[in-house]
C-alpha cells in the first residue's frame, strides 16, 4: 500500500490552533491516522497529552467524533462503542488513542481483556515513552537509563516490550508503527481497519519536551530510533510475524547505526554511563533476536500449517 | 459561556471541531520557517510531517499558514533540499 | 399477567430483557452475580437481542456500558460493594457526560473483613456522584423500578445515569412472586432508547476535553438542575407505571401511614417491609407512627420530607451504613433537611443491620418504640447516632 | 395462614430449589411465599440452611425465621451435627427424610417419608448423590397440609421441562403419599 | 529555624522527608506530581532513607501503601481527583484494617470534562470511608498538618488512616514562605512508627478474612469509636504541636472571630483566608461576622459546631463542590448538626468556586453581606442551594 | 531437588478444619507451598476462593501471616510489604496467592506493573481457569469451549496465553506448575524463593465444583492436563526456558494422550461439538510450539551470548 | 464476640491460626476413607495430596483424621496400591 | 506595603522562577511574598502568567490578581497579542525586557531593560532561548524598589549554587544597574 503524496486530500483531522506543543509527535500521528481512516474512525482518548491537544470547551482541534475517557478505560469504553455499533448497524471504525501510560501501566488490564475478548476495536499505543501531560513521569515504556522527574538519575529498569506481549495475547493482529515513517503507519492502519476483531499498534512517537531535543528533530529522533534498532517495526497478522520494510536492514547487526547517535541527541539521557549504554546496547540485541526469532519460526509454522 | 454546547436546554461538556481551539498559534512562534520556493521540489514531505497540519498544497506549491505555524522546524528539518529555512521572528 | 417465582435477582434480569437492553458488560460479584448469569443466559438461548461483554473488571464494566450508551445502545450493568467501589471513578465520569445508563446495585457490605451481606455503606458511597439512587423494598419493586429506571433516564429532563439498588439476599437470593409484564405491554410504555446526544461518524462532537472554570461550574450546576427536574419525572413516570400497570409507590418517597402519624420512621430498602409490619403492630398497642420510606436519596426528596414530617413531635432514622465519624447518611440527610423547619422535631439516627445483622420486626419495634417512649418522657432531643446489635430471638 | 419453614439439608441436596418450587406450588393455590438460603460458604456436603415462608396474605417481612412452625431435615445424620430444633415452636411439625421412624424429643409432630428411596428408584442420582428435593417437596406439601399436589406437580414442570419434570413430578407424588406421622 | 519559600506540595513533601517516612507509594496526577518528584528527587539524592515505589495507577498507589504500613513501615502517598477516585476502594480497605497512612490530597475537579483546578469534590467523596480528612489553609499549615497526621494516625486510640488537603494551584503551585522544622527538633517531637498490629513472620495473624455479621458490626462499630476517640487526639496533637513549635489552629475548627460574632460563616480549605480578609473588611462596615474555619471535615466536630454556632443568628456554608441531588456536603453535614440546636439558627449553602473558579475577598464580602442582609431583612430561612458565580473583576 | 515423603515434616500449612470444597485444588497447593516455603512466607491474598478457605474470623485455617487485599491489588500490596520489610531489615518471602481472575483479569495491570519494576515478590497464580469464589463465571484463562454461569455455551475465545504473556514480561523467573506434581512445583518454588526480584508461578488447579468432576479426581484430572499437553510444565530463568521433566515427553506430540480423555471427565465441556474439539487440540499443538520454539531459541541464545 | 481479637481494647478485623476455623469438617462427609493396612506400601501418596493435611504419618503408617476429613476421595484416588476404600457413611 | 504583580512571559522563559525568587528575595527583607503561575496548558513559546504578591504583613489572601500594582513583560512581541495592560491599576508600573523604550499608552510609569542581551552576554542560553528570568528578576526587584539587590543575590544562589549561580547573579545585578525608567 503506497502513499501518493500529490493525491492525498488536504484534509485536517487536527485542526491548526491545537494545544499539542512545538514539534508534537502525538499531533503527527492523529494527522495520519485521519489520512489512513478519514471519516469512519471514532476516537477514544484516556488521559494524556491526546486530551489536552484538542484544546478548550467548547473548541476542539479533532475532526473526529471523540469519546474522552478515564485515564484507565480507554480499551472497555471503546468494547462499549464497538458493541453499540454493532447492535445499531452503525458504520465506524472504533479506535483507541492512548499513551503509554494510558497503555502499558493503568490501563493495561482493560487493554489486555479487550485483546483476550477479541473485541472489534483498534487499540493504539501512542508511545513517547512517559507521562508527558503530567510533566515527564516514568513510565513502565520509558526506556533504561532515561532521566523522568519520577527516576532523577535515570530508569533503573529496561522499558517493558510491550509489543511482543501483544504478540503473545495471540490476537488478529499487532503491529509497530514510527511517526518517522508515516506510509507504514498508514497501511497498518488500513489493514488494521480492515480485520474483524482485537487490533493493536504500537506507535513510537518522540517527544521533543520529554526527551529534551530541539522541537524540529522529531522525526530525525524517531528515525534514529529505528535506524539503530532500538525501535524495531514489524507486523503480526494471522499468526506470522515479519519485520517491516524500514527495519528490514536493521535485522543484519553491522547496518544499525551505534546507539549513542540517538542517545547524544536527546537530553533525557544525559546522566547515562558508559555501562548504563552496554546494557542498553544488549537489550537491543536481545530484542531483536526475539522478533527475529519469531519471523523464522511464525513463517516457518505458517508453511507447516498450510 | 453563551458558546457553549446546550442541547434542549443543556449545558453539555460537549466541543465541536474547530480550528483555534487554543487560539492563533502563530503567536507561540520564535522562529519562522521561511519556503525558497526556488529550491523547492514539491517532494511535499514538509506537508506530510507538519504536526499542525499548516501546511497546504496550493497550486504553487506548498504555502505555510503563519496565523497557526507553531514554528517548530519540523518542515525544515525534514526537507530534502533545505529550501525551508527557520529564522527568527524579531 | 404472568407471575412467576424470582428472585429479587432475577426480577431484575427479567426488567432488563422486557426493557429491551442492548448492550449489557458486567463482572461477577456476590450478590449480584445471578443478575448476569440470567442475563447471559437470555441471550446465548437467542431469547434476549443484547451484547453482552464479559469484562475483565467493575472499572471496565461501567466504562463499556458507558461506552455503549454514549453510542447509543440503551445499556446496562450490575455489581455491588467493592464492584461498585472500583467502578466508582466511572460513575463520576458517566454522570458528568449526562448519558443514561441504567445500574442495579445489590447493596452489600464492605470489607475488610470481607462480608457479603446487606449493608447500605456501597450505594450510600454514590451519592455525589450525580446518580439518582434508589432502593427497592421487594422484588416486584425490583422489577418494576428497572423497568421505570429507563424511563426516567432517557426522559428529556433528566439524561442522568440511575442505580436501582436492593437488598443482598434478603432481596437478592429470595425467591417471591413477581409480576412480570408481557412484553408488547412494555413496548407500549417504555419508548425505544432516546438520548441527549450520540458520538458517532454522524455527530462529530468531541465529549469531555478540557473546560475553564466558569463553563466547568455551569455544566457542573447544569447536572444540579437536571436533578432537580427529576424529582418530578420521578413522580410522574411511577405515577404512569401505576396507571398503566396497577403498581404505584408514591415515587420519591412511600408514606405508610405517615400522614396521621405522630412520630415518623425513615428508612431505605428491604427492611421497611418489617417495618411497616412493626408500625401495624405498634399502632395496635397505641403507638401512632407511620413510615416514611425513602425510595430515592438522590435526588433527596426535601420538600415531601418537610412536608410529611411537618407537624410530627418526632422522627427516627434507620440507617444501614454509617458515614464514619458523623453519623448514618440518611441520617445526615434527612436532619439536614429537616433543620429547614423553624424547630425540628425530636431525631434520633438508629445504626442497625450493619454487615447484614438479622433486623425483625419485633427489633424495629422495639426500636420505634423506644424512640417514642424517650421523646414523650424527656421531651425534645436529638441523638445522632444509636447502635442497635440485634441481640434476642 | 402464615407458616414459616426451615429446612436442614447439606451443601448439594438442593434445599433451596425445594423451599422455591414449594413457594411456586403455593402461588397457584393463590396463596403467597417467600424462600431464602442462609447464604455462607455453601460447600458440597457442608450443612446448609434454607427457610419458607407461605401466607395467604402478600408477605412484607423479610428478616430471617428463627422460630419456625416447621422444621424438614434432608438428611438424618444432621441431627447429630446440627441443633435442627432449635426454635422450633411448641407443637411444631418434623418432617424427616428417613427410611424409618426416628425418635425425637419434645412435644412435636414429627413425620417421614423415605426421599432417599424414591430418588435411587426413579434413578434420581447424579455423582453418586441421591436428588431428594422433589420427593422431600410432595412430602413437605403433604404435611402443609394446604398445597395440593397438583400445584406441586405444575410447580415441578415449571422449573423441569420434558422427561425430568415428568421423574421428578412422580417423585413428589410418591413421597407425598408415603409421608407418614410417627405417633 | 529555617524559612523556605516552597510551594504547598514542597511543602508537604519536606513534611513526609522530616517524619522520616520509610515507604512512598505514588502515581502522578496534576496538580499533586509535585509532591513525589520532589520525594523521588529527595530519595534519590540520598536526601531521604526511604523506598519510593512508582506504582502503575493509583489503586496500587494506596495498595502499596498499605502493603507497607501493615508491614510495620511509616508509609505516605498523594493523589488527586481521579487518581483519588480510582484508588477510592482500597481507602475502605485501609481504614477497615486500622492501618494508619498518611495521603496528602490536592483537592482538584472531576470530570467530564477534565479540568484540573480545585474543587473539594474528590476529597468530600471520601467522606464515609473511615479516613480522618483535613484541609489546611495555607503551605506553612499543609506542612504542619501533614507532620501532625503521623502523631494523629499513629496514636494508640486512633489507628486509622489520615488525609491531609490542599487546594490546587492556589496552595499546591503557589510559592510562599515555610517554616521547615529542623529534623532534630522533629525528631524529638515525632516517635518512630507506632501501630496497633503488623504482619511479619513474628505476628503470625490473618487479617480480613469473613467475618459474620455480627461480629463484622462491631468492628465497624469500634472504627466509629476510633473516629469519636480522634477528635481529642486531633486537639491534643494540635495543642502539643503549638506547645513545640508556636504553631497551633484550633484543633477541628479554627474559629475567627467567631465568639463574639452574630453571623458565622463556614468553609474549608484556602479560601479561608481570603474569607478572613473580608471578615475583617465587613466589620469595619458594621457586619458582624466570624469564620469557623472546618480543618477537618472527619471526624466532624460535632460539639464544637454546636458551641460556636450556638445563640448566632446565622449560618453561612459555603462549600466548593456538591452533592448532586441534594446540597454541598459541608452544608449538608452543618445544617444536620444544628438541627440538633433547638431552634437552628438562620442558613445558606453558597457554592461557589467550583471547577477553580477565583473567589476573592471580595466576592465572599458580598456572599456574606447579603446572607446578612437576608436575614435582617426577611428574618429566620434556611436556603439549601443558592449558586454563586464569580463575576466582576 | 527432590522431596524425600519419608522425612518430609508433618506441619499443617492450611489446618484441618479449613472452608475448601471436598477435593480442592487450592487447598493441596497452599499445603505445598508450606511444604516449600515454611514459616518464611507471607501471603498476600487476593479475593477468591483462598480467602473463603480460610474461614470465619476470629479463626483462620492457614498457617501463613496473610493480609487479605481487595481482588486488584494482590501485587502491589505486595510490593509494598516487601519493601517494607527490606526497610525494616525483616527476613521474609512475600509470596501473592491469586485466583486466574484476580490474576489475569481485575488484577492484571497490578502483576505486570510489579513485573517491570521487578519487585522482590513471588506471584503465585493458582488456575481453576473461572471465577469459582463467585460460582463459576468465565475468566480470560477458561479455556474455550468450556461452560460457565457466563458462558452457557461454552466459551467462545481461547485461554489466555498467561505464562507466555509473563516470559515476555522478560522478569527473572517464570515457571508453570501443576497440583498434580507437588514435587516439581516446590522445586520451582524453592528456586524462585532463592531468586531476587520478580518471580511468577501459573500453578493449575482443578476444580471438581466448577469443572464438574468428581472431588476425587482432582490429582487425576490435573495430571491428565499434562499428559494430554493441555497443560506444559516449564521453567523460564535467566533467558532460558526449559520445558519441565512432567512435561518432556509430552515434546513429542504421539505421546500425547488425546484431549477427548482430559474433557470427558468434565462435565463443563459437556456442550463441546466435535469441531470445538478440532479447535482445542489445534490450540495445544500451536501452544506447544511456541513454547519448544522458546525452549530451542532461548537455549541457543544462551550459549551464543556465554 | 467474646473471641474477636482485641488490642487496646479495639476490636480488629483479625484472625489467628487455628484448626476447625469452619468447625469440625468431619460432618460433611457422606463417603469416608478406610485404610487396609495390610495393602497399604507407606508410599505416603495419600499424605501428600490429601489436601486438608489430615492425613498424618506414625510409626503404624498413615492415619486419617476423621473428625476434619471431608471425604473427597482423593487419598483413595492418588493410592498406588489401591488401599483405600471409600465408604458411605450410612 | 502590599503590591501585586503579574508576569507576562512565553512558556519556557521562566517567569514563574522569577516570581519565586522575588518572594524569596522579599522574605530575606523580613517581607511576606506569594508567587503562582496561571496554571492552563503552557507549552513552550505560548503565552504565559505568573504573579506575585509582596507585602510587610503575612499575605492570607490567596485569589488572583486582576488588579495588579506592576506588570513585568519578558517578551515584547506579547503586546501584540495579549491585553498586557489588563486591570493593571492607574499610575501602575510596567516593566519590558526591550532593548530600546518603547510607547504605553496610559497613565503609568514604564520601564525597560535589555534582558535578552545580558542573557547573551553571558552564555545564559538553552536551546536557542536566552534565559532572562534572572536579569528580569534584577530589574524587578529594581523597580518595585524595596527588595535589595543583595536579597536577589542571596535567592538566586538558594536556588542554583556554584558557578550557575555566580552567573545569574551577575545578570540580575546587571539588569538591577541598567534597567530604565521611559519618561
Ligand atoms: C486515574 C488517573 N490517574 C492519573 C491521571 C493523571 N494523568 C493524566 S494524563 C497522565 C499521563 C499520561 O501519560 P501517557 O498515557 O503516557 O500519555 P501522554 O501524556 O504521554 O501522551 C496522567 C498520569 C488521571 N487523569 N487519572
Ligand atoms: C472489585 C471486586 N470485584 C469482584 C469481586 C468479587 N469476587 C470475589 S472472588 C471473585 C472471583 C475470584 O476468581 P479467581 O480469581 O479465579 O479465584 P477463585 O475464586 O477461582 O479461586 C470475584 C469475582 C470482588 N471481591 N472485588
Ligand atoms: S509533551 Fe510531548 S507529546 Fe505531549 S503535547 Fe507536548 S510534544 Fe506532544
Ligand atoms: S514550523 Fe512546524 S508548524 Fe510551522 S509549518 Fe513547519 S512543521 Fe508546521
Ligand atoms: S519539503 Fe522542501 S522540497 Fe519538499 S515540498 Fe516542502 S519545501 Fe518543497
Ligand atoms: S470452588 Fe474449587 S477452588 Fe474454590 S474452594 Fe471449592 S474446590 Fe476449591
Ligand atoms: S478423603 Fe479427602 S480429606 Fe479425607 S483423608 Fe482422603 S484426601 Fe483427605
Ligand atoms: S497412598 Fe495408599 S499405599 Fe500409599 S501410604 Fe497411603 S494408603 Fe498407603
Ligand atoms: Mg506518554
Ligand atoms: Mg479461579
Amino acid at each position: 500500500m503506497s502513499l501518493n503524496l500529490r493525491k492525498e486530500p488536504d484534509i485536517k483531522y487536527v485542526r491548526p490552533g491545537d494545544a499539542a506543543c512545538p514539534g508534537c509527535p502525538e499531533a503527527m500521528g492523529l494527522r495520519y491516522l485521519g489520512m489512513a481512516l478519514g471519516d469512519k474512525a471514532i476516537l477514544v482518548v484516556p488521559a494524556g497529552c491526546s486530551s489536552v491537544i484538542q484544546g478548550i470547551i467548547p473548541k476542539n482541534s479533532y475532526h473526529f467524533p471523540t469519546v474522552n475517557i478515564v485515564f484507565a478505560a480507554g480499551a472497555s469504553t471503546a468494547a462499549g462503542l464497538a458493541a453499540a455499533y454493532e447492535m445499531l448497524g452503525k458504520d465506524a471504525v472504533v479506535v483507541v488513542w492512548a499513551g503509554d501510560g494510558g497503555t502499558s501501566d493503568i490501563g493495561f488490564a482493560s487493554l489486555s481483556g479487550a485483546a483476550e475478548r477479541n473485541d472489534n476495536i483498534i487499540y493504539i499505543c501512542v508511545d513517547n515513552e512517559a507521562y508527558m501531560n503530567t510533566g515527564i513521569q516514568r513510565s513502565s515504556l520509558t526506556p533504561y537509563g532515561a532521566w523522568t522527574t519520577t527516576t532523577w538519575k535515570g530508569k533503573r529498569e529496561h522499558k517493558k516490550d510491550l509489543p511482543l506481549i501483544m504478540v503473545s495475547h495471540r490476537v488478529p493482529y499487532v503491529a509497530t508503527a514510527s511517526v518517522a515513517y508515516p506510509h507504514d503507519f498508514i497501511a497498518k492502519l488500513k489493514k488494521a481497519a480492515s480485520i474483524r476483531g482485537f487490533k493493536y499498534i504500537h506507535l513510537h512517537a518522540p517527544c521533543p519536551v520529554g526527551w529534551k531535543f530541539d522541537a524540529d528533530k522529531t522525526v530525525e529522533v524517531a528515525k534514529l530510533a529505528v535506524e539503530t534498532g532500538m525501535w524495531i517495526l514489524f507486523e503480526y497478522h494471522n499468526g506470522v510475524l515479519r519485520i517491516s520494510p524500514p527495519s528490514r536492514p536493521y535485522m543484519n547487526k553491522e547496518k544499525r547505526k551505534p546507539v549513542r547517535e540517538y542517545i547524544k541527541l536527546q537530553d533525557r539521557f544525559r546522566n547515562l554511563r558508559d555501562e548504563d549504554l552496554v546494557e542498553l546496547e544488549k537489550r537491543i540485541d536481545e530484542t531483536w533476536n526475539w522478533y527475529m526469532m519469531l519471523e523464522q519460526w511464525t513463517s516457518r509454522e505458517q508453511k507447516t500449517l498450510e | 459561556m453563551s458558546d457553549l454546547i446546550k442541547i434542549k436546554d443543556n449545558i453539555l461538556p460537549l466541543s465541536v471541531t474547530s480550528e483555534a481551539a487554543m487560539g492563533k498559534t502563530g503567536s507561540w512562534r520564535t522562529f519562522k520557517p521561511v519556503i525558497d520556493y526556488s529550491k523547492c521540489i514539491n517532494c511535499y514531505l514538509c506537508w506530510l510531517y507538519c504536526p499542525f497540519s499548516v501546511i497546504s498544497k496550493s497550486e504553487e506549491g506548498v504555502v505555510i499558514d503563519y496565523e497557526y505555524c507553531k514554528g517548530c522546524g519540523v518542515c525544515a528539518n525534514v526537507c530534502p533540499v533545505k529550501a525551508i529555512a527557520f529564522v527568527p521572528e524579531r | 399477567m404472568s407471575v412467576l417465582t424470582l428472585t429479587g435477582n432475577y426480577a431484575v434480569a427479567w426488567a432488563v430483557k422486557r426493557a429491551r437492553v442492548q448492550v449489557v458488560a458486567a463482572y461477577p460479584i456476590t450478590p449480584q452475580t445471578t443478575i448476569v448469569e440470567k442475563i447471559s443466559q437470555m441471550v446465548e438461548n437467542g431469547e434476549m437481542n443484547a451484547k453482552l461483554i464479559r469484562v475483565e473488571s467493575e472499572h471496565s464494566a461501567l466504562a463499556a456500558t458507558f461506552g455503549a450508551a454514549i453510542g447509543g445502545a440503551r445499556a446496562f450493568t450490575a455489581t455491588a460493594s467493592h464492584g461498585l467501589l472500583y467502578m466508582h471513578e466511572v460513575l463520576w465520569w458517566t454522570a458528568g457526560a449526562r448519558v443514561p445508563v441504567v445500574m442495579a446495585v445489590v447493596t452489600r457490605a464492605i470489607g475488610p473483613p470481607w462480608n457479603i451481606w446487606t449493608d447500605h455503606s456501597d450505594i450510600m458511597d454514590q451519592r455525589d456522584t450525580g446518580w439518582i439512587i434508589s432502593m427497592a423494598e421487594d422484588n416486584q419493586e425490583a422489577f418494576d423500578l428497572t423497568l421505570q429506571a429507563f424511563r426516567i433516564t432517557e426522559d428529556d429532563d433528566v439524561n442522568l445515569p440511575m442505580i436501582v439498588g436492593l437488598d443482598a439476599f434478603i432481596l437478592s437470593h429470595t425467591y417471591a412472586p413477581v409480576d412480570v409484564l408481557e412484553q408488547e405491554d412494555v413496548d407500549k410504555w417504555l419508548p425505544p432508547r432516546k438520548q441527549l446526544y450520540v458520538i458517532d461518524s454522524e455527530n462529530r462532537y468531541s465529549m469531555g476535553n478540557i473546560a475553564y472554570p466558569k463553563d466547568y461550574m455551569l455544566m457542573r450546576y447544569d447536572i444540579e438542575r437536571a436533578m432537580e427536574r427529576a424529582k418530578k419525572i420521578i413522580e410522574k413516570v411511577d405515577r404512569e407505571y401505576g396507571e398503566y400497570f396497577g403498581r404505584s409507590y408514591g415515587g420519591l418517597i412511600e408514606c405508610y401511614k405517615c400522614s396521621d402519624a405522630k412520630y415518623l420512621v425513615a428508612l431505605m430498602g428491604a427492611w421497611a417491609g418489617d417495618a411497616k409490619e412493626a408500625v401495624d403492630k405498634l399502632r395496635e398497642n397505641g403507638y401512632n407512627v407511620g413510615i416514611m420510606r425513602v425510595r430515592f436519596i438522590r435526588p433527596l426528596a426535601v420538600e415531601k420530607i418537610l412536608e410529611y414530617a411537618s407537624g410530627k413531635k418526632g422522627v427516627l432514622v434507620m440507617d444501614r451504613s454509617i458515614s464514619f465519624g458523623s453519623a448514618g447518611p440518611l441520617f445526615i440527610e434527612i436532619s439536614s433537611v429537616l433543620s429547614m423547619n423553624g424547630k425540628p422535631p425530636a431525631m434520633k439516627g438508629v445504626l442497625a443491620g450493619i454487615g447484614g445483622v438479622d433486623v425483625g420486626y419485633r427489633d424495629i419495634m422495639d426500636i420505634i418504640s423506644k424512640f417514642v417512649d424517650e421523646v414523650e418522657e424527656r421531651g425534645w432531643f436529638v441523638k445522632r447516632q444509636e447502635w442497635f446489635f440485634s441481640h434476642k430471638r | 395462614m402464615f407458616v414459616e419453614i426451615r429446612i436442614h439439608g447439606r451443601g448439594g441436596q438442593g434445599a433451596v430449589t425445594a423451599a422455591n418450587l414449594l413457594v411456586t406450588a403455593a402461588l397457584f393455590e393463590g396463596k403467597y411465599g417467600q424462600a431464602f438460603p442462609f447464604f455462607g460458604a455453601e460447600r458440597r456436603g457442608a450443612p446448609v440452611l434454607a427457610f419458607a415462608r407461605i401466607s395467604d396474605k402478600p408477605i412484607r417481612i423479610h428478616s430471617e425465621i428463627k422460630e419456625p412452625d416447621m422444621v424438614v431435615v434432608f438428611d438424618p445424620s444432621l441431627f447429630e451435627i446440627v441443633d435442627v430444633l432449635a426454635g422450633l415452636k411448641p407443637g411444631g411439625k418434623i418432617l424427616v427424610n428417613s427410611p424409618e421412624p426416628i425418635e425425637v424429643k419434645g412435644s412435636y409432630e414429627v413425620y417421614y417419608v423415605d426421599a432417599t428411596r424414591i430418588a435411587l428408584e426413579l434413578k434420581l442420582v447424579v455423582a453418586g448423590w441421591a436428588l431428594i428435593n422433589t420427593p422431600m417437596l410432595g412430602a413437605m406439601a403433604k404435611v402443609l397440609g394446604n398445597i395440593s399436589i397438583d400445584s406441586v406437580v405444575k410447580a415441578i414442570k415449571t422449573n423441569w421441562s420434558g422427561k425430568l419434570g415428568e421423574i421428578n413430578a412422580v417423585a413428589a407424588e410418591r413421597a407425598f403419599k408415603s409421608v407418614r406421622k410417627i405417633t
